[in-house]
């Protein structure tokens, strides 16, 4: 048997990240053995629950590879978590693969660790690049005070003035707050802005949206993709969210993908098995532990051992592997392996996901 | 000066939630002294059950009802199957054992239901209502009118009713409760149904406009729970002025100061008006001659 | 053999810390090991401040907070050891404790819960939102403390686990001695009658204020060190350390294992580290089964788990 | 100069004077009895003299130090002891415990030297046992030394809080009704008690309702009714005084002390 | 109407009443004396079901009421004025009245409460105010006029006598005394017991949980014994 360990925040803050990841690998991994496994072999998956708690996740990796000797991790559903856990991996030296956003996990890159979902700076400068392409140059932002919103908050004020853009109002919410209307009223007021810009994911997103239609604010309101899935609509309610715009995969817009795009088949492939056996719908974060499952499992294929060295410099080796995040090519100083091509800019119509350009 | 009516009817709004958490603890710590750390629970059970029950395509009241009875149902079970077993144990040993069954009842939710956020829609519409230059939604005036009404029923029911007063006696001493015919098991359960019922309430006005997912709860236990502190823990009146100070004292700072540092202001005046009246602004200073 | 006297704790204890390894399948064992420790040393010190003077605080994870950053952050900004940074953290803590606890000790019982609350929120608020010196929520790495690179000088190869489990373990037996050495003497003795009546016990002598202060700078100074500690073990630390929920765990392990006694205390800490570690058995029922577990530990065992079985077993002998 | 003097001492709760401007000196080694119907304000005073509430008016002179308003963690050290009428037992400590307690002032000493053991806390600690133990068989606790406080019947509680004070050597101790819930034969070991300690030069302050004790042991007496003083001086006068019997003592009482 | 038989009760495992025979006949004033410690606060605990019974049994008015639950046995007819007077100090004096007839919700509560304000008319005064803030004696009285709210057919008493006035003194026992034309059966743990003997029919002396002596008062004032360890000089 070969025995991946993965270690998520399926409960807790980030348990809509975690839970959808949790759900996917279980799925594909009864997927792969079903046909068969790896190179013959089963593969066993040891998952434990985080709760995004960085001091159990590292516990975790280190029962991961110490007691149950598997040959690589998939997880860390949050930054948090994954950076507690690289010094570990790293010292064991078992390749592990993160589901979070931060950049500061794959630079500098740790030979050890690599990650599926785009960089919070990617984001940004996709956001900022339709901002751009709209002739928007000040702005306001509102951002979650969770690892997520505030690293990303910190990428794209770094990113801004490449693109011309000046951050003007800069606000921010807490986890489980309920209402944003005070800090958007301060954004409201500004004078001179063009368009506002959410980075955060969870329920405080669709409550800005919800709150910046109630006060009437009609500037292009952007969400990261931290929120992009069918559920964020749901919340917003179709009519606040009319017009959102976000940088998202090819999962959420799996319908409308053009046949001939190399993503199509995998993407809905992917959706159609989860939602028949979760009755639940696909999110982009399901996607990411969708890929980081595939990458790992070419890996193995191609290193033809389970050894966790050989595995390593597997992926690393990757290259052209079609996902539902994007095409990864990873190398020795790219351990992301994603560029912003991948990435696809998003709008909301009447309560659906349509591609902009 | 419209910002400053919408940092006003903002922080009401927010306050009103906060206020209907913080009168849901009163009771149960009316009559036992207890801060049942599971009230936050039944918010979310109030939220999460009519969530389902209206998607399985129940109306908004039926499925409201469903979620207040099922609450109450659970409240009354905790009563029945932990508090009362463990009647005569310490008061930190009964925190714990509410500790442990808001955990219970999270992780139970979380397999019943699922882990992901939802809303049912607002009882009468999204439309804003424009209020001397702020807007303001409909649901907000469900909310505030939900703690006004929570609020006077509990004010009369522990000021006017001799069942009320048997409550406060509970908590005062049991002993002597007892001694003059009050059935003490008794006040518990109808305390636990009645703190679920509230809780449950709150989190069916609550819900189109926080949302909820199975852990909700405690950030809402915290917030209710700092807010009947300042108010002063156990007086309706309280935790009513608690909520909605509480509410817009973190709308002001967001909008006026800091938004990051909105619930630090929050405690803040917290602490400086526990440090002027130690016992919160309505509390009752407890008598115990020497 | 009186259950609770000093020597018997200690020996039982450090009897404990060191057969436990021979059973250890793997180093991942050492880990939970240490983990234990450092939640037992966090506890020890509210059971000085809840077990003994009976002041419950539900913002000790703040001191945690401070201690940990301390060591992630003193070696940065003032080029010291991170060894010395634990020994800044726990001054730090112990004179913040001495500022805040002055005021927040007036009140009493859910009113000081709640003004202790406020002040751990606003430590973890600082290092949540004063991202650009604390690295903000996803946390920041810690230096090495460097006792592992100084053993393989010496010519000794040890596992960072192990020697993590023997060093957490070494504190907690220092933290154990210090709080039963109170249990007995005069200031626990006061702690205790100020616990049962305050009036009384001012009336004996006992300036309250002071006594209640000095056991909040105690306990601060435990959850201090004991923050540095997880964050020298695990070389990177998070604002989580100094959350509300970290607070709460501090005294339900407390609670749990039996809050007026050392021993109960780092028993509870023991149960409630290991237990989501095994319950993971349960899957999708881990929390389920957690909260039950509380609940039933606290229904049928009251005083706690120790106090409560101890009392049982003398029950039988009689 | 007296040991203790009071002077024009007052008080209101909401309006009611508690006590209102009440003088009397207390000698080493005299016994002064408070007595007044219930509500008269004797617990209120002898709250306001040991530090517990701040007087509104009037002034407490101990040893000619003014120590009005002064906490009674400082009042302990000038002397002063006192046991409650509504009892303040550390109930979950032992017997022997409570009384160890009351050498606070004795045993305490440093909390680093009580933190690290150091020698010198141990041999305090020793000490102070011993002591405590004598004290408990000087009122009749040696048995239950060992017990949980809490577990203790009503009488035996005021008894330990005596044995309690005592272990401060006070200058002055102040007794709020120490044979409540005891009976004839009981109280008449409290007052041996009372007056063994008086002899030694202890200034006794005292309220009791128990006529026969006040009157057999007091040497001064005052009388306080709805907060002021009415009547004061040996028990002889102030028994015999019809203000005291009307308000106070009533026919059959004031006979019985006659006898006593 | 008040028949106890081999009653045991204990704290933990420590027992403290070790077999306890007393009975009262409807209409009489039964007084139990005893040292401190003797059990007899226990004693009335089991009687009034706040304290488990161990062994034996109690019945009054013919029923079984060894194991009939605390609060059903004010409905039965038996009041207490309990040890430490245990009144709710947070609520007023009249709340306190109020509650010691839970029970009832007719016309008769005011009345009650009248004669109640009659009886200690300190009390009247202090209506509206926190109980918490009487007087230890004021309390004393707040607890034996709260038991009588409560129309008890049975009044169990302990010490009520204890940190009261003289004056009042007297006027209690004459209040237990007058409750026998009113029908009700007293049950008098008293110190003072001279006093209590003086009004009561019988008396029992109770040592280290055990009956030791009982008889008629008569009897017992004047026996040797009695005079010795509990009347003093
Ligand atoms: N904290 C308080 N709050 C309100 N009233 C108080 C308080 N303390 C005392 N009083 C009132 O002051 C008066 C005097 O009370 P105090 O306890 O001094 O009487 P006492 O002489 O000791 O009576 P007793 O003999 O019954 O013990 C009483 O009427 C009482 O109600
Ligand atoms: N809560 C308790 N836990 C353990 N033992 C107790 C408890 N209460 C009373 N006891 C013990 O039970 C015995 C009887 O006590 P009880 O209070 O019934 O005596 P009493 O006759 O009422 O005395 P007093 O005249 O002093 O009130 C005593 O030995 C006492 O120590
Ligand atoms: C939206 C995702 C990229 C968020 C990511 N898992 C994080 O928490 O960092
Ligand atoms: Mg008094
Ligand atoms: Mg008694």
């Amino acid at each position: 048997d070969i025995k991946i360990g993965s270690t998520l925040a399926m409960t807790g803050p980030a348990s809509f990240l975690g839970d959808p990841e949790a759900k996917t690998l279980e799925m594909l991994v009864e997927e792969v053995n079903a046909a068969g496994g790896i190179n013959g072999e089963m593969i066993e998956l040891i998952q434990y629950d985080d709760g995004a708690d960085p001091n159990k996740a590292r516990t975790f990796a280190v029962r991961l590879i110490e007691d149950d000797e598997v040959v690589a991790i998939i997880g860390g559903s949050t930054t948090g978590t994954t950076l507690a856990l690289m010094p570990e991996v790293d010292a064991a030296g078992i390749p592990f693969i993160s589901l979070a956003g931060s950049i500061s996990i794959i630079d500098p890159v740790e030979p050890y660790t690599f990650k599926t979902p785009h960089t919070d700076r990617m984001a940004c400068q996709k956001v900022f690049e339709d901002m751009q392409k709209r002739g928007i140059s000040k702005i306001g932002m509102i951002s979650g005070t969770g690892g997520f919103g505030a690293s990303m908050r910190k990428q794209c004020l770094e990113v801004a003035s490449d693109y011309g853009i000046d951050v003007i109002a800069d606000e921010s919410y807490g986890p489980k707050d309920a209402d944003m209307t005070p800090q958007l009223t301060n954004i409201k007021a500004t004078d001179g802005i063009e368009a506002v810009l959410n980075p955060g994911f969870g329920q405080g997103p669709a409550i800005v949206t919800r709150n910046y239609s109630q006060l009437g604010i009609d500037l292009p309101l952007y969400q990261s993709h931290g929120v992009a899935s069918q559920g964020f609509i749901d919340l917003a309610g179709n009519e606040a969210a009319e017009g959102v715009r976000l940088p998202g995969t090819a999962l959420l817009v799996a319908d409308i993908l053009p046949a001939d795009d190399p993503q199509t088949e995998i993407v809905r492939a992917y959706k159609t098995a989860f939602e028949q056996k979760y009755e639940m719908p696909v999110s982009t974060f399901g996607g990411y532990a969708h890929d980081a499952f595939r990458i790992l499992v070419a890996a193995i294929e191609k290193a033809g051992s389970s050894d966790p060295e050989a595995i390593r410099d597997a992926i690393e080796e990757t290259s052209g592997l079609v996902g539902t995040t994007g095409t990864y090519t990873f190398s020795a100083d790219d351990h992301l392996g994603l560029d912003l091509s991948a990435f696809k800019m998003l709008e909301i119509n009447n309560g659906g996901w349509t591609l902009v350009d | 000066m419209p910002e400053l009516m919408q940092f006003l009817l903002s922080g009401l709004t927010v306050g009103a939630v906060y206020a209907l958490v913080a009168l849901g603890f009163t009771i149960i710590y009316n009559a036992s002294d207890v801060v049942n750390f599971a009230q936050g629970e039944f918010v979310m059970l109030g939220g999460m059950i009519t969530v389902f029950a209206y998607g399985a395509g129940a109306p908004l009241p039926l499925a409201a009802a469903v979620a207040i009875l099922t609450t109450v149902f659970v409240g009354v079970a905790l009563n029945k199957l932990a508090i009362e077993p463990a009647r005569g144990a310490p008061v930190v040993s009964l925190i714990i054992i509410t500790i442990g069954a808001s955990i219970l009842i999270r992780g139970v939710t979380q397999i019943v239901f699922d882990k992901q956020i939802h809303r049912f829609p607002a009882f009468t519409g999204d439309a804003p209502i424009p209020f001397f230059g702020a807007t303001l939604l409909p649901q907000s005036l469900w909310v505030v009118g939900g703690a006004l009404t929570v609020f006077v029923g509990l004010y009369l029911f522990f000021t006017k009713t001799l069942t009320g007063k048997a409550v406060l006696a509970t908590a005062n001493n049991r002993l002597a409760a007892q001694l003059v015919g009050i059935n003490t098991g008794w006040v518990m359960t109808l305390s636990f149904g009645l703190s679920a019922a509230i809780g449950a309430l709150a989190g069916v006005l609550v819900t189109p406009i926080t949302l909820t997912s199975y852990d909700v709860g405690i950030g809402l236990a915290l917030k209710g729970f700092a807010a009947a502190m300042l108010g002063g823990m156990g007086n309706p009146k309280g935790a009513l002025v608690g909520g909605l100070l509480l509410g817009v004292i973190e709308a002001m700072t967001a909008g006026y100061l800091s938004s990051q540092y909105k619930d630090a202001a929050a405690f803040v005046v917290i602490l400086a008006v526990l440090f002027a009246m130690p016992q919160g602004l309505f509390g009752a200073k407890s008598t115990e001659r020497v | 053999m009186k259950l609770g006297s000093k020597h018997t704790t200690l020996l039982v204890l450090a009897v404990i810390i060191i057969v436990a390894p021979f059973f250890f399948p793997s180093s991942y064992y050492f880990r939970v090991g240490s983990l234990i420790f450092i939640n037992g040393l966090a506890v020890t010190g509210i059971v000085i401040l809840t077990g003994y003077a009976g002041q419950v605080s539900l913002g000790h994870a703040g001191f945690a907070g401070i201690g940990a950053y301390a060591c992630a952050l003193a070696p940065v900004y003032l080029g010291v050891h991170p060894g010395l940074a634990l020994i800044i953290g726990a001054l730090l803590s112990g004179a913040i404790a001495f500022l805040v606890g002055r005021p927040i000790l007036r009140l009493k019982g859910y009113y000081l819960g709640v003004a202790s609350l406020g002040f751990g929120i606003l430590v973890a608020m600082l290092l949540t939102n004063e991202a650009q010196i604390t690295g903000g929520p996803d946390g920041i790495r810690v230096a090495d403390l460097g006792i592992r690179g100084l053993l393989r000088e010496m010519g000794f190869r040890v596992k960072g686990s192990e020697l993590w489990y023997v060093l957490t373990g070494i504190c907690l037996l220092i933290g154990a001695w210090l709080a039963l050495n109170l249990h007995d003497s005069p200031t626990g003795r006061a702690l205790r009658a100020l616990h049962g009546s305050e009036v009384a016990a001012r009336t004996v002598g006992v300036d309250v204020a002071r006594l209640k202060l000095q056991a909040f700078v105690i306990s601060a100074v435990f959850a201090s060190v004991s923050g540095s500690l997880l964050a020298l073990q695990n070389r990177f630390i998070t604002p989580e350390v100094a959350g509300f929920l970290h607070s709460v765990e501090m005294v339900t392990m407390a609670v749990l294992g039996g809050v007026g006694s050392v021993l109960g205390a780092i028993f509870g800490a023991a149960i409630l580290t290991t237990l989501p570690q095994v319950l993971t058995v349960f899957a999708e029922y881990e929390y389920a089964v957690l909260g039950l577990v509380m609940m039933l530990v606290m229904i049928f065992l009251r005083d706690g788990l120790l106090p409560s079985l101890a009392k049982l077993i003398k029950g039988r002998e009689q | 100069m007296s040991l203790l003097q009071v002077d024009g001492l007052g008080i209101e709760f909401g309006g009611l004077k508690a006590v209102d401007n009440v003088g009397f000196k207390v000698e080493p080694g005299e016994i002064v009895s408070v007595i007044g119907p219930n509500g008269a304000g004797k617990t209120t005073l002898f709250n306001m003299i040991s530090g517990i509430y701040l007087p509104k008016a009037g002034r407490v002179t101990l040893a000619g130090q003014d120590v009005t308003g002064m906490e009674p963690h400082l009042l302990a050290r000038l002397g002063l002891s006192r046991t409650f009428q509504n009892l303040q037992i550390f109930q979950h400590m032992s017997v022997l415990e409570n009384v160890v307690a009351g050498f606070h002032l004795e045993e305490s000493g440093n909390v680093l030297s009580d933190l690290f053991a150091l020698p010198g806390s141990r041999k305090r600690a020793r000490t102070v046992r011993a002591k405590a133990e004598v004290l408990l068989a000087r009122v009749g606790l040696e048995r239950a030394a060992g017990a949980e406080a809490g577990s203790l019947s009503y009488g035996a509680l005021k008894r330990l809080e005596i044995a309690r004070a005592l272990a401060l050597s006070p200058k002055i101790l102040l007794l709020d009704e120490p044979a409540a819930g005891c009976n004839a034969v009981e109280t008449e070991e409290i007052d041996e008690l009372i007056a063994e300690v008086a002899k030694s030069g202890v200034a006794i302050l005292l309220v009791e309702h128990d006529m026969k004790l006040v009157m057999r042991i007091s040497n001064h007496i005052v009388v306080l009714d709805h907060g002021e003083k009415i009547a004061e001086g040996d028990p002889e006068t102030v028994s015999r005084n019809p203000d005291v019997i009307a308000a106070y003592l009533g026919t059959a009482a004031a006979q019985e002390s006659e006898h006593a | 109407m008040l028949e106890i038989k081999a009653l045991k009760s204990a704290y933990g495992r420590i027992e403290v009443l070790h077999g306890i025979d007393l009975s009262v006949s409807s209409g009489e004033i039964v007084t139990v004396v005893g040292a401190n410690g003797a059990g007899k606060t226990t004693l009335l605990k089991c009687l009034s079901g706040v304290q488990p019974v161990i062994g034996g049994s109690i019945s009054f008015r013919g029923e079984t009421m060894t194991h009939v639950p605390g609060h059903k046995r004010l409905k039965r007819g038996l009041a207490q004025s309990p040890e430490g007077r245990q009144i709710f100090t947070n609520l007023s004096v009249e709340e306190n009245l109020r509650l010691g007839a839970f029970l009832f919700t007719d016309a008769r509560v005011d009345q009650d409460m009248a004669e109640a304000f009659q009886m200690f008319p300190v009390l009247k005064e202090k209506r509206n105010l926190n109980a918490g803030g009487l007087s230890g004696g004021q309390q004393q009285m707040l607890a034996i006029a709260r038991a009588l709210m409560g129309r008890p057919a049975c009044l169990l008493l302990d010490e009520p006598s204890m940190g009261l006035a003289p004056i009042l003194v007297a006027q209690i026992f004459d209040v237990v005394k007058g409750l026998k034309a009113l029908d009700v059966t007293v049950l008098l743990v008293e110190q003072n017991a001279f006093g209590a003997l003086s009004i009561a029919d019988r008396g029992y002396v109770m040592e280290t949980g055990r009956v030791t002596i009982s008889g008629s008062a008569k009897e017992l004032i004047a026996d040797p014994r009695i005079r010795e360890a509990y009347l003093g000089h």
